[in-house]
């Protein structure tokens, strides 16, 4: 905590907290988003064509 | 023995734009009977069984429906009847068994699903269950159309052209359907342009127009 | 009877899902054509703020009249129009389910992104809320006059005419009472008196257009 | 079995190609964000206009950045596919456009939540923001069309040509800048040199890096998805589904 | 070639004129929601110069919008685009002359109309003869964007709400050099600029779209 | 006598969605000779139609015409083609005649009225020539197709069943059309699910998909 004195000063972003968190906690959600459905696309892919190909090769 | 007839027209007229097609129409038909009719095209054949089924009313005359006009006993005869038309009535973005449920669902009976897929398989559809009515090949979306018709579970039926892009096998397989429903009591009125074996059933036929006319 | 029309709206809301973000594109919809104003008119607050319901409004109306049309056009055409009406339930649950689904397809993403729209514009928060209010009473009567014109002039050439004629004229007073509203608010006048001339004329389509559209299909049908 | 089904295809060669560089994208992602993140919140002191609300810089230029190159990069890679009709630019062209999508988000988000302690406002007409806005819904429409369309021929073209149309509007939205006048501040890195501390700059060009990487991995990612689904009769890919 | 052109612009033409009602919805809309603002904002003159530029552009580009949705889908329904595209003559000259006449049939009343919108909002003279300019200029890029826009959405469920999405950010450069030519009369600072960027931004449109146009068309035939 | 092929189809493979439809498919068709594609409901025989007009274009394999691709030759082979789909391609809003014109003028030929006018009487649509396509029958609507198609004056036909919706005398007539291009020198390709008697010409036929399937 070089800069900020303390962890609350840090939080606080100088009053500017809201607006700098705002920012850097929806950059995150929005990266979070996109990785977990990234995950959860390829895994429903995998199988569905897992399940398809048996399905056609009956 | 003469079963009383079920659905009767008495006096029909038909008129398009000021052309008169028919006038003074009538016919009986009871319980077991399929109607055939026939005419060249453009004759009005379509506009008849528009007039059965009560979409368009006639210029004059009525149509009965166990002795009472249909007008008075709308809801009772549309529950009795299903109608087949030029146009297939399946929607284009839902799959074969979507559009039989909410077929269903509109005509107010309850769906049942394994019934519609094995109607669906029965006429030949077993591979498109999952596709959309869009990709589907003309005949085959004719096909969906006739499941729709079996699923309905109707009492009189009326078709217009049902044949209409059906291949050998097809229209084999309709005429087996129509006997059936003949057998168990059913009524049909129906048009079709093309030969049709249907024997061991009453088959009336009526005239409409002129018979020289193209 | 009710087993009917929820069977007509959950079967337009179906076909409405196929294509997968309709809803999202019905969204991004408003914003655009609501996005479109400041790009013409220029970047001042002050003169934005004033425009605001109005504009939204307008985006309200153009949404309807874009859609309507094909309100019953497809199921004409494909043939199943012909089959619902040959359904044994009356034909006015039919026109009124074919509103509903309208308004649940297009209205609701308005209602969604309205408040959005209200910050672009810096509206101040109670303003958004009778925007929103207005909204909701005022889009349901869109959908449910627009299912008139569209049954009126289904297949009926030069019947444009008439619906344009008839449809938008009836679309006035809504815009006028929804827009109104939210000035009135902005002015600090009171919403009250037009959102109650709008529920009122919320009312009284409810109750008339459906009958009017059923009888319209009817006759469209011969 | 050791037979090398990759060799037959290009899409088979690129899918293990791409499967194994996305861990040392995402790693070196990851770890330069790290140390963005350190010069942004410890090394960088604070403007002695805006307080520490400018830390907001730290993701909004690069988020910024990347949503203009992102498009132009898909744009590019549409019109391969529609020159030489290679499959492969098509399924790069549709893996880009979400990640694109979501750093305009970031972007747009980000420069409103700087707004309002900068300008008092949320979200103002300037050009900069409302071009911003524009490719935003350029990105939605040309998802929306793939969506549109079930058919992955006509689809791949049909965004490929909207793509390219859109792509001749960028930069025509982009110098609207000079039609209007401006509260959004214009570019500080100019060729002839740059006009901001040298700390902060280090920390967006760090942090920018990142998002490449970032972006990188997650379109290979996806593209590895959208070519199994696109190949499935494929011999190498009952190969892989069986592997997996 | 241009027989074959003309063609095309005659067969849509006499298309229109059968069914008046498509194009006079369009018109009304227009003028609707140009009427629409005074109602909504309150008769100050000042105020109402200043936004009627972006206004009747605005108005201009949601007519076009309310028309696009049908400029080949109809063809494409009954089976004449196919035939259309299997004629021997290039397939751009069809998209263009599709664009030409769908230029004919909305822009032209516009423009018509235009003056009469300009008195309503009390702009002065030579501000009207920009406005009209302006259009003249800008509706016809509307057209050639729009035709691309339809013929990439051509047979796609939602088309004209997906449509809408697609080339409205492909219309503000038009629309900010049309109304800001306006603007920048009304300002007094001249309004060759901004003309010379549209009339620029119209060849470009000229030159490209119908290719593209025309390339989709082939893709939505597969 | 054999003489050259003019249209010909070398290894023309189709898919539609994921599902093959045929592969590895070769004819060869002379002046004066019809092929008949034949196969049930599904199985193709609209897709490969499309191919050979060159709406759509083959997975595999090209088609070609006196010799060269079509995609390379597209102009000349367009003027020398007509194609009828399951769509009639008509405008509902316009008169018969008036439809005849503006295919006339998109397929650049010069429009001869008396010819057009004799065409559709011919055709059987003498009563018609004044309504507009939308008030006329199923039946009616695919003649006015079929004149188009005599009108446009092509070399090669193709023609996806031509005779839905159409009556006896309509069925006929058909027949008698198409002997006469093909005696003519004309090329015919077409599908159908109605016995046609054409004796007297050169007829191939085309198995599209598995005979067994629906
Ligand atoms: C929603 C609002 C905003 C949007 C859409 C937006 C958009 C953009 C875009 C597209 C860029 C890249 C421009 C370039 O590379 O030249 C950028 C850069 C930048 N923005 Fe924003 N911005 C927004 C709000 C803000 C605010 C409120 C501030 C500060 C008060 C700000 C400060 C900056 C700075 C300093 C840059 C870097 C410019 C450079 O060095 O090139 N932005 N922004
Ligand atoms: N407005 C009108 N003016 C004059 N004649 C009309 C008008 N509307 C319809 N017709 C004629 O009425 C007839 C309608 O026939 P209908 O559709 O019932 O024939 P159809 O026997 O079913 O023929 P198809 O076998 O071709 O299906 C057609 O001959 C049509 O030309
Ligand atoms: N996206 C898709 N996925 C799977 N199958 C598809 C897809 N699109 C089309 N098909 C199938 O391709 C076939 C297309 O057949 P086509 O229309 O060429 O048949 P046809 O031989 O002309 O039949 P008909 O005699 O009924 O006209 C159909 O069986 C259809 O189910
Ligand atoms: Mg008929
Ligand atoms: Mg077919």
């Amino acid at each position: 905590m070089m800069e900020w004195g303390s962890w609350s000063a840090f939080w606080a972003m100088g009053g500017y907290g809201l607006y700098v968190w705002g920012s850097f906690a929806m950059t995150a959600l929005a990266i979070a988003v996109e990785v977990v459905q990234l995950r959860q696309a390829g895994r429903q892919t995998l199988q569905q064509l897992k399940r398809l190909n048996k399905w056609e090769s009956e | 023995m003469d079963s009383p007839p079920v659905l009767s027209a008495h006096d029909l007229a038909c008129a398009r734009g000021d052309r008169s097609l028919f006038v003074g129409m009538h016919f009986a038909l009871a319980a077991g009977e399929l109607l055939m009719v026939q005419g060249g095209n453009g004759q009005g054949k379509t506009s008849l069984l528009r007039l059965l089924t009560g979409l368009s009313s006639p210029a004059a005359g009525e149509v009965q429906w166990r002795g009472r006009a249909i007008g008075q006993t709308r809801e009772t005869f549309h529950r009795d009847m299903a109608y087949l038309g030029h146009a297939n009535g399946i929607k284009e973005d839902l799959t074969p068994v979507e559009n039989l449920r909410f077929q269903a669902g509109l005509s107010g009976h309850a769906f049942d699903e394994p019934l519609a897929e094995s109607t669906l398989r029965k006429l030949g559809l077993a591979r498109c269950l999952d596709l959309p009515a869009r990709v589907l090949s003309f005949g085959q979306r004719r096909r969906v159309a006739l499941a729709g018709l079996l699923t309905a579970g109707a009492l009189l039926w009326i078709l217009d052209e049902p044949l209409t892009g059906l291949d050998v096998h097809g229209v084999a397989l309709v005429e087996s359907i129509l006997r059936d429903h003949l057998n168990r009591g059913g009524l049909v009125v129906m048009t079709t342009h093309q030969a049709l074996t249907l024997d061991g059933v009453a088959v009336r036929t009526l005239q409409v127009g002129r018979q020289e006319d193209a | 009877m009710l087993g009917f029309l929820l069977t007509v709206i959950r079967r337009d809301l179906l076909l409405a899902a196929r294509r997968r973000g309709d809803w999202l594109t019905a969204q991004f919809f408003f914003v655009m054509v609501v996005s479109l104003f400041p790009l013409g008119i220029g970047p001042e607050p002050e003169l934005l703020k004033r425009i605001a319901p109005g504009v939204v409004w307008v985006a309200a109306t153009l949404a309807s009249l874009l859609s309507l049309p094909r309100l019953f056009a497809d199921d004409h055409r494909d043939g199943s129009l012909e089959q619902m009406l040959l359904s044994p339930e009356p034909a006015v649950l039919l026109a009124l389910g074919k509103a509903v689904a309208h308004w649940l397809i297009y209205g609701i993403p308005l209602l969604i992104v309205a408040p959005v729209l209200g910050i672009q514009f810096a509206l101040p928060a109670e303003a958004i809320g009778v925007l929103v209010l207005s909204l909701a009473l005022g889009t349901p009567i869109l959908s449910l006059l627009g299912a008139v014109g569209a049954a009126l002039t289904l297949g009926l050439r030069g019947g444009g005419v008439l619906l344009t004629l008839l449809i938008l004229p009836l679309y006035v007073p809504a815009l006028i009472f929804g827009a109104g509203a939210v000035d009135a608010m902005l002015a600090g006048t009171g919403a009250e008196a037009n959102l109650s001339l709008l529920g009122a004329f919320f009312v009284l389509s409810l109750i008339v257009a459906p009958w009017i559209s059923a009888a319209a299909l009817r006759v469209s049908m011969e | 079995m050791s037979i090398n089904w990759y060799k037959y295809s290009a899409p088979a060669t690129f899918y293990g190609l791409a499967g194994r560089l996305v861990p040392w994208f995402g790693g070196a992602a990851a770890s330069l964000t790290v140390i963005g993140l350190y010069l942004s919140f410890f090394v960088a002191p604070t403007d002695f206009q805006q307080g520490e609300a400018y830390r907001v810089i730290f993701i909004h230029v690069p988020a910024a950045w990347m949503s203009m190159f992102i498009y132009l990069v898909m744009a590019a890679w549409a019109a391969v596919g529609l020159a030489f009709n290679t499959r492969l630019s098509f399924m790069m062209a549709r893996a880009l456009a979400p990640t694109g999508a979501m750093f305009t988000f970031v972007a747009l988000w980000t420069g409103a939540f700087w707004g309002k302690p900068m300008w008092g406002a949320w979200w103002v007409w300037d050009a900069r923001l409302t071009s911003e806005l524009i490719l935003l819904f350029l990105y939605v429409g040309i998802m929306a069309l793939w969506a549109a369309i079930d058919d992955p021929r006509r689809g791949d073209k049909a965004g490929a040509l909207l793509a390219l149309i859109g792509a001749i509007n960028v930069p025509i939205i982009y110098f609207s800048v000079k039609w209007w006048n401006t509260l959004h501040q214009g570019s500080s890195i100019k060729p002839s040199g740059t006009s901001m501390d040298e700390v902060m700059l280090a920390g967006m060009v760090v942090m920018a890096i990142a998002a490449w990487f970032y972006t990188i991995a997650v379109v290979f990612v996806r593209v590895r998805r959208i070519i199994l689904e696109r190949e499935r009769h494929t011999e190498w890919v009952k190969h892989v589904l069986e592997g997996a």
